[in-house]
């Protein structure tokens, strides 16, 4: 499709563009011509399109409204390609870009023919709140029938399809000062703020600092223009390296402490972005002084009719034609309450469009203004009114009600309004600041601040350039510097609310976006909706992606009247960030993929993983979970390491247990405290199984205990465990024995810990063992020995999980890999194998011996665990010693851990399961526990299990059953010991 | 995130490098045997949660490792001391002083 | 009380809605009530309702110190299911999930309930054991909750990531069809219009600030910022405040409040079909009727009455999001905001007589308690009228913590919303 | 004993040999060092200081190279002691101290060393530390946190800085720090 080369409504010698930056973009598959710097919302309207949006609930036709972030109607998606579209961009703020690919949203089939539009027509039927009161029957219909349809209508822009190629990035920050905003207030700031000296950063949401200097052809500023003056500063801040200048970068969060979010566009605006750039860039910035420059955003007139396309902001048409060198129309009408758009329409008349009439609110207006207007030949009606417009894709018409309150007919395709201009408290009001209303200039404005955080320029009322100028040296410290101004424009004026006489007819938009018209909110106000709270939530108004920087202060004034109460009785909603819609994205930043969390290897990892092992996350490690040999799959492969553990050995990757050094002299006092078991009578040299409570009683952690000296404990805990548990002794040792000579360090990491189990265990690592004897009478069961192992330091442990003769052998990390190769050089002709958790798993469960976490769910005593030998009765204290003390605690019927076997050998129990004693009765059942370990032992030829069972300790034999959605299952209660109850291979 | 100024490392640190660690100043009795239920109760699962001026404690984990305690505002969120386990609990006058 | 209909819509319509009339009175307080309910969120609005409706007790005042349904229940992510562990939980999630299932009939108002099925994501073995114990028990109490592999995940939920490379790879899911959500504001507004038309007085701007007790201890009324008011039986429902209000009484409770936060997206036509929750990576996801995404944030770690929240909170809920649907990176965020949420030690929420005679209070919801609103007030109500629980919260009584007979949702691995 | 013995020389670190360099800044991983993690009374901490003839800092956040050693205050009453010279002699002594706590920690910690002009902006893609010379000036060492990393950081000079991580966690960090580096020159 060839483009139509020329921009019909460009207009020559305005605004800061360049022919020469011609470009080409389409706009739902249609090719126009734009220019380098155009916002995709000047380039259409330089191309005479205003027609760039469907309404959200009525569906109608919508132009685009303004030329900033509150643009609530020209909401299209852009799609580089399909993995980068993104839907609901503002055409306002998209900056153009050779290529551009941009497509309407919210209408079928197409922008001007949208079968949704009947919902238009058919809106009287759907006023504020008009689905709470039907769609109620039949009863089943509402989630099969009304809403599937009502979500169709519903939502914007198409979700993306696919993971989001592009990436983000993240940076905190500090600084003396953070300037938001890069108006004349914030520039002036900024500048003052770098001559003291201090660090500045300085951000704006658009490309250019300026903010509305840059759209005012008139004003002269120490004798530059505005544009002029704004890029003299710029290029003057530019020079200093304690100011960063950030644009395209919103601050749209204020949190605690001065803590404020900034997120920077960095290559949306580009035509191919380089790879090296990360498309937003998040900044966490934490600044000593906030200063808010965010200036004030104009409103519209709320009058019947007022939503057609070619209506638009009168500040939103002087911005671009004074930026872009565009004009919204050949023959506008300008409707305002305020001098603002008066400077507009000059613009536009000197720019050649015909200015059909003045409509102005107010009956009393300067005479300056109306001296210029007559001059130029623009009539201009006083006192009077917009009744309506006429036109359906574009305006073609508007009734005027002068003062006299005889009708006037004009035809124009274009129409420009203010109601003035409302200051943007957002951030203020975010940083937990109260507005205050200001009754003479009618106007919510920032009062005192929270926080180490000034307001300035237009948001802070300032109405011209003089005030913003004075406040903003003010703002920084600085005195104030005599800066001329010329041909300053007043933001003073406006009004708030409905408009004209004929409000209550037709259509009157408050908020364009979520189509709520005036009348909404005067339904909601007489059904009882009396806080604006519930007017927001009853009839939408605010809550749209502008979320109300055009319609809050309309919608209040609407219900205040309707109320007749003040503005401020009825007051504002709460502002919340973010300022403008902000990505997923640039908050997510790198924290993806392997960045979303760490993954933590041992030492032995990658030996595990070149030798096939499938891995279980376990916290924030990855365990070793079985090693399948060629064809064979989980089950097989864990009954083979059980096989041969049990009839040779066994190596086992344990360096993720938790360990912990307590070193001291009251060491062993300490453990008494931490730990239900007594402490004082373990000798150096030996170890021992350790219970962890918490205050109430409850098993927290438990894990096997060396004594290496009298000062000293090697401890270890559960994989999961090992933070929490150091946490919960420092907090003990800190705060409630501050006077133990005992201290903490974690060593988790220091170590690799091989496991070495199995009848051949002794002989695999005995010739690699200098410095002790590991002999059965010279190192018993539960014993530690500090020696060397394959020539490193190492703590040797001869201790069983799997209830074998086993050892576990702690090197020095660094060696963990030398180490094992070495002990597996020895093994594997011995015929052992390397095992995971899963076989461990069930070789603990042989054994009866519990996994904290899965047999235990922090409501279980160790009591109730059947470990009633290892909790201290002579001790004085230990955490927890209390806690099981409560009646609760020491009742009868509690669950008790006690083993199962299915009267079936074969079937194994789901992990989970429940158990009753009578499965033939009525849902809901009375279950008496629950299955927590479960496995198929191939050592027994047999299915084992361990459960928590009410009175488990008192129902040895009993027969319960496990119902099963395909039947109940029939078990056995037994004791937890399936395998060599004795022990007498753990002393072997 | 908050900006807690520590009283061992002397600085104000980002939230991040904290942990908080509950309610201060309860007391765990040096003999618990002779505690009532009713006190086990009031010490383990009692909290003062006011809405105002709270006694809490934090961990300077990511830092020095110290446990501490501070006088928070729990509507403004706003610290208005802190100071070290084991230093006594500021009377309420000291509080009020704080408050002003 | 007009009903509402699709005819009175079309009657309406052609008088230009001039007819409606208010959906509940705006009254003075009186100065004595036979009930007074502190706290107008669902919970209390409910529990005023049923008392009217079932107990025939109409001589109420809801005291509000903002504006009806302005709390948690006017800012909550509307997750509701009923497939908890515990049978006490499970008798009282359950019963709340029946009465939803024909609330917008009952109350006349569309509260939009969609039973659209609610997936709770595992991410690791223990995870899975979890899932599975939960899934047996709840078939035993006869609640639906069924397991689903990662394949049937996708299905259900085809944003859903379930590739096997992810830190946190899915390892299946637990679903409960009957769950879903509803119209957090509705079931408020929809409480209060049937309760003001049975002779409730709603009164909103008016805190309480006292409560009022004889000599002998029992409750007399309450002092508020519009004045003392008389009422035999004071009910607490006031999530966050409640230990603010217990206080008032001089009962000390076993309770913290801290910010919860929740955001939503810019609306997009409809891509996520169900609710999914992942305890393991914590984030919670679902897409309203108007199109947001509605996306639960964690708890921040500290106290606050603030109903706001930090930024890094935010980041990790959106870390997790992403992790689990890679799609939405590019979405934005329109609004975020934040809430107080009451948490007891054990999880469990608390419905009970207190140890002052005439005193009651409903709290301890946390982070789930949107779900329970029909149930939580139906079973209050009973509470009050009759000065004994309904067997349906016997055991959520104040003084388990006293004896150690919790009910340990939190405890049993599932975090609860 | 076995012939395949393990020589205490032949380390193998994490990450050992990590090296990376773009136009703003350049990292890699230090040489196996030994490290000791001192907890002491303020008696021990003269003792310990005799024993090993180097000092220790007092005040947070310090910092003290002495007798070809680096002492890092981590608190109160902790420290991070790293000799690269000697990397494979525990400092830690063989009489048992009524008044401190040493534990050989060497294998436990890795180390980047981290330079240029890019240093500070790379790390606080992911540090929320004021990395500022005012703020963090040239001789600071403190435990802090880089994305959900516990981390040492020691500022050896302007541009020049030394992070040690647990083992585990170091793929974690070097990824981050990647990814900081694409963006050390803004
Ligand atoms: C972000 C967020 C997400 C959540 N997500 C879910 C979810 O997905 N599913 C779920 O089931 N639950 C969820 N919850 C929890 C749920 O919102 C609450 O448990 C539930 O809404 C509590 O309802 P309520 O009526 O008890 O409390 P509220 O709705 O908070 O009502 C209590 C009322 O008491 C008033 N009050 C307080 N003090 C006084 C006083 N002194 N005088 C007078 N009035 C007073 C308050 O103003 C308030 O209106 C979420 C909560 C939050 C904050
Ligand atoms: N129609 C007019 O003539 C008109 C309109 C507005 C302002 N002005 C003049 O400008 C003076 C006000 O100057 P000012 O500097 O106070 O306001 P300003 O509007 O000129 O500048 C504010 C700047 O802050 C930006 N901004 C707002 N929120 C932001 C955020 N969250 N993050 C980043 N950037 C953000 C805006 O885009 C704008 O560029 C007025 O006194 C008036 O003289 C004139
Ligand atoms: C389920 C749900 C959906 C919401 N959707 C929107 C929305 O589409 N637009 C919006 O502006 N706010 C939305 N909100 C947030 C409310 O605007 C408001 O932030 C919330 O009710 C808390 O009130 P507050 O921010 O006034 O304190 C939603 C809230 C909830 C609970
Ligand atoms: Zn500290």
């Amino acid at each position: 499709m060839t483009a139509q080369n020329d921009q019909p409504f460009r207009v020559k010698g305005r605004g800061a563009l360049s022919r020469a930056g011609t470009i080409e973009f389409t706009f739902d598959g249609k090719t126009y011509q734009g220019l380098e710097g155009d916002t995709l919302a000047s380039a259409l309207l330089a191309n005479g399109v205003h027609l760039m949006g469907r309404s959200f609930k009525y569906h109608r036709p919508r132009g685009v409204l303004a030329a900033g972030v509150e643009e609530p109607n020209a909401l299209v998606g852009i799609s580089r390609d399909k993995a980068r579209h993104t839907p609901n961009v503002r055409a306002s703020v998209q900056e153009l870009y050779d290529g551009l690919a941009a497509t309407s949203q919210n209408r079928f089939p197409s922008l001007n023919f949208d079968i949704g539009s009947v919902n238009s027509l058919m809106s009287p039927f759907f006023p504020a709140g008009f689905y709470y009161k039907t769609f109620k029957w039949p009863a089943k219909a509402w989630d099969k029938l009304y809403e599937p349809f009502i979500r169709r209508a519903a939502g914007l822009g198409d979700a993306p399809t696919e993971s989001d190629p592009d990436r983000y990035a993240n940076r905190y920050a500090h600084c003396d000062v953070l300037i938001i905003g890069g108006g004349a207030a914030g520039l002036l700031a900024a500048r003052e703020a770098a001559k003291k000296k201090q660090s500045v950063i300085l951000c704006d949401e658009n490309p250019q600092m300026g903010g509305y200097l840059l759209s005012d052809s008139d004003v002269e500023i120490e004798g530059l223009s505005g544009p002029a003056w704004a890029a003299s500063v710029v290029a003057e801040l530019k020079k200093l390296d304690n100011v960063r200048l950030l644009t395209r970068t919103t601050g749209f969060g204020y949190f605690q402490q001065n803590m404020v979010g900034l997120v920077e566009s960095v290559t949306d605006h580009l035509s191919t972005p380089p790879a090296d750039l990360p498309r937003e860039r998040m900044w966490q910035v934490r600044a000593k002084k906030v200063v808010i420059a965010q200036g004030a955003i104009e409103r519209h007139m709320v009058f019947p009719g007022n939503d057609r396309p070619g209506i638009v902001l009168a500040g939103a048409a002087q911005t671009w034609l004074n930026r872009y060198g565009v004009t919204v129309g050949d023959r506008a009408g300008v409707f305002t309450a305020c001098d603002t758009a008066y400077a507009a329409a000059f613009d536009l008349y000197e720019a050649g469009t015909e200015i059909a009439a003045i409509i102005d609110t107010r009956s009393q207006v300067g005479d300056d203004l109306l001296a210029q207007a007559k001059e130029l030949g623009i009539e201009v009606f006083t006192g009077a009114a917009v009744a309506a417009t006429t036109g359906n894709l574009r305006v073609n018409g508007m009734t005027v009600k002068t003062a006299t309150g005889e009708e006037k007919q004009f035809d124009i395709d274009s129409l420009i309004m203010s109601a003035g201009w409302t200051p943007s408290l957002h951030l203020y009001s975010q940083s937990r600041g109260k507005p205050v209303w200001d009754e003479a200039s009618q106007r919510f404005l920032p009062g005192h601040s929270p926080q180490n955080c000034v307001t300035i320029g237009a948001c802070n009322g300032a109405q011209d350039l003089a005030t913003v100028f004075a406040e903003a040296a003010k703002a920084v410290g600085a005195k104030p510097t005599k800066i001329t101004v010329k041909d300053d424009v007043s933001l003073a004026g406006g009004v708030i609310g409905t408009t004209g006489p004929a409000a209550d007819k037709g259509k009157a938009f408050v908020d364009f976006q979520n189509d709520v018209t005036a009348k909404d909110i005067k339904l909601a106000v007489r059904e009882g909706m009396h806080s604006i709270e519930h007017v927001k939530r009853y009839t939408t108004n605010g809550m749209a992606t502008d979320q109300g920087k055009l319609s809050n202060m309309h919608g209040l004034a609407i219900a205040a009247n309707m109320l007749d109460k003040p503005i401020p009785q009825v007051g504002l909603t709460t502002f919340r960030a973010p300022y403008t819609p902000t990505t997923f994205g640039s908050f997510v930043a790198h924290t993806r993929g392997s960045l979303f969390d760490p993954s933590r290897h041992t030492p032995i990892h990658d030996w595990a993983a070149e030798n096939g092992a499938a891995f279980e996350p376990v916290s924030l490690w990855k365990r070793a979970w079985y090693f399948p040999q060629a064809g064979e799959d989980m089950h097989e492969a864990v009954d083979r390491e059980c096989r041969t553990v049990r009839t040779t050995a066994g190596v086992f990757d344990a360096s993720t247990l938790g360990k912990i050094e307590v070193v001291g002299p009251d060491a062993a006092a300490f453990m008494n405290i931490m730990y239900t078991n007594g402490w004082d009578k373990l000798k150096p040299g030996r170890a021992k199984y350790g219970i962890m409570l918490r205050e109430d009683g409850f098993i927290y952690d438990d894990g096997v205990v060396g004594k290496l000296s009298d000062n000293r404990f090697h401890v270890t805990t559960t994989t999961g465990g090992a933070p929490r548990v150091l946490n919960h002794m420092e907090d003990y040792l800190q705060t409630e024995f501050p006077d133990m000579r005992v201290w903490l360090t974690s060593t988790t990491e220091q170590w690799a810990t091989i496991a070495v189990q199995g009848p051949k265990a002794r002989e695999i690592i005995k010739p690699l063992v200098s410095g002790a004897d590991i002999s059965n009478e010279k190192f018993p069961h539960m014993s530690v020995v500090e020696c060397k192992v394959c020539g490193v330091p190492a703590r040797l442990f001869r201790i069983s999980f799997t209830g074998e003769l086993g050892f576990e052998i702690n090197v020095p990390a660094d060696y963990g890999r030398a180490v094992w190769e070495t002990v597996w050089e020895r093994a594997e002709p011995l015929g052992a194998c390397a095992y995971g958790t899963e076989a461990m798993h069930v070789m603990r469960a042989e054994k009866g011996y519990i996994i904290v976490g899965q047999d235990t769910d922090g409501t279980v005593t160790p009591h109730d665990a059947g470990l009633t030998w290892a909790v201290a009765k002579s001790k004085p204290d230990f955490v927890g010693k209390r806690g099981l003390q409560r009646p609760d605690l020491m009742a009868d019927g509690r669950r008790q851990l006690v083993g199962l076997k299915t009267t079936d050998p074969k079937t194994v129990l789901e992990e989970g399961a429940q158990i009753v004693d009578d499965p033939e009765q009525p849902i809901p059942m009375k279950m008496l526990g629950f299955v927590t370990s479960s496995y198929w032992s191939g050592t027994l030829g047999q299915s084992i299990a361990m459960a928590l069972i009410e009175g488990g300790a008192d129902r040895m034999g009993e027969k319960l059953y496990v119902p099963m959605p395909d039947g109940a299952i029939e078990v056995e209660v037994t004791g937890t010991v399936f395998y060599d109850p004795k022990g007498e291979k753990l002393h072997g | 995130m908050l900006l807690i100024h520590c009283p061992y490392c002397q600085e104000d640190r980002p939230e991040l490098e904290f942990a908080n660690a509950g309610e201060a100043h309860i007391v765990r009795p040096k003999n618990m045997d002779e505690m009532s239920d009713e006190d086990f109760e009031a010490m383990f699962f009692i909290r003062d949660n006011p809405k105002g001026v709270n006694l809490e404690r934090w961990r300077h984990a990511f830092g020095c490792g110290r446990f501490f305690n501070a006088i928070r505002n729990t509507v403004s969120d706003k610290f208005l001391k802190v100071y070290k386990a084991g230093e006594p609990r500021p009377s309420d006058e000291e509080i009020a002083e704080l408050l002003k | 009380m007009r009903n509402y209909n699709v005819f009175s819509l079309a009657r309406e319509t052609l008088r230009g809605h001039k007819g409606w009339e208010k959906q509940w009175r705006s009254p003075e307080p009186k100065k004595q009530y036979d009930v007074i309910i502190v706290g107008a969120g669902g919970h209390g609005l409910g529990t005023a309702y049923y008392l009217a409706k079932e107990h025939g007790i109409t001589n109420i005042a809801v005291l509000e110190k903002g504006w009806l349904g302005g709390g948690n229940t006017g800012r909550n992510t509307t997750i509701i299911r009923s497939n908890y562990l515990y049978d006490e939980s499970a008798g009282l999630y359950n019963h709340a999930v029946k009465l939803w299932e024909t609330l917008s009939q009952e109350l006349n108002y569309n509260v939009m309930f969609s039973q659209r099925g609610v997936m709770m994501l595992a991410h690791n073995v223990h995870d899975v054991q979890s899932a599975q114990r939960h899934i047996h028990a709840n078939r035993l109490n006869g609640v639906d909750n069924e397991w689903l592999t990662p394949q049937q995940a996708k299905e259900y939920c085809p944003p859903l990531n379930i590739s096997k490379t992810s830190r946190y790879p899915v390892m299946g899911a637990a679903l409960q069809r009957r769950g879903g959500v509803a119209r957090h504001d509705a079931v408020a507004w929809g409480y209060a219009r049937q309760a003001s038309a049975m002779g409730v007085d709603i009164i909103q701007n008016c805190e309480v600030t006292g409560i009022n007790r004889s000599p002998s201890g029992e409750v007399t009324g309450v002092e508020t910022t519009r004045g003392t008011i008389g009422a035999k039986k004071v009910g607490v429902v006031a999530a966050g405040h409640t230990s603010v209000l217990m206080e008032m009484a001089g009962v000390r409770m076993p309770l913290e409040s801290y910010p919860l936060q929740a955001l939503v997206s810019e609306p997009v036509k409809p891509v996520f079909p169900c609710v999914v929750m992942s305890n393991a990576v914590h984030a919670y996801i679902s897409q309203s009727d108007k199109g947001e995404l509605v996306i639960g944030a964690g708890t921040d770690s500290y106290l606050s009455y603030s109903q706001t929240g930090s930024m890094h909170i935010l980041q990790h809920t959106l870390d997790a999001i992403i992790e689990l649907y890679p799609m939405f990176n590019r979405m934005k965020m329109l609004r975020t905001w934040g809430g107080i949420v009451d948490v007891t030690p054990d999880r469990s929420p608390i419905l009970s007589k207190t140890p002052v005679k005439g005193l009651y209070v409903n709290c301890g919801w946390g982070t789930g308690g949107f779900k329970a609103t029909p149930g939580s007030a139906h079973v209050f109500a009973h509470t009050i009228a009759r000065d004994e629980p309904h067997k349906i919260n016997a055991g959520f009584t104040l003084d388990r913590f006293r004896s150690g007979r919790l009910i340990d949702e939190a405890a049993a691995a599932a975090v609860a919303h | 004993m076995a012939k395949s013995a393990v020589k205490p020389a032949d380390r193998a670190p994490a990450l050992a040999g990590f090296r990376f360099a773009n136009d703003h800044v350049a990292m890699h991983i230090a040489p196996p060092a030994s490290r000791t993690n001192l907890r002491a009374t303020e008696k021990g901490a003269k003792a310990f200081e005799k024993k090993l003839g180097l000092t220790l800092p007092r005040a947070p956040s310090g910092a003290v190279a002495s007798g070809g050693k680096l002492a890092f205050w981590l608190g109160p009453d902790e420290w991070l002691l790293v000799d690269e010279k000697n990397a494979n002699t525990s400092m830690v002594p063989k009489a048992a101290s009524n008044e401190f706590s040493a534990v050989d920690i060497s294998h436990r910690n890795v180390a980047f060393v981290i330079d240029g002009p890019g240093a500070a902006n790379m790390l606080n893609a992911a540090c929320p530390r004021d990395l500022s010379l005012k703020a963090f000036p040239v001789g600071t060492c403190s435990r802090t946190i880089f994305g959900k990393a516990e981390v040492v950081l020691y500022r050896k000079a302007k541009n020049t800085f030394r992070m040690e991580c647990w083992r585990s966690f170091a793929p974690y960090v070097r990824d981050y720090l990647l990814e900081g580096a694409r963006d050390a020159h803004i």
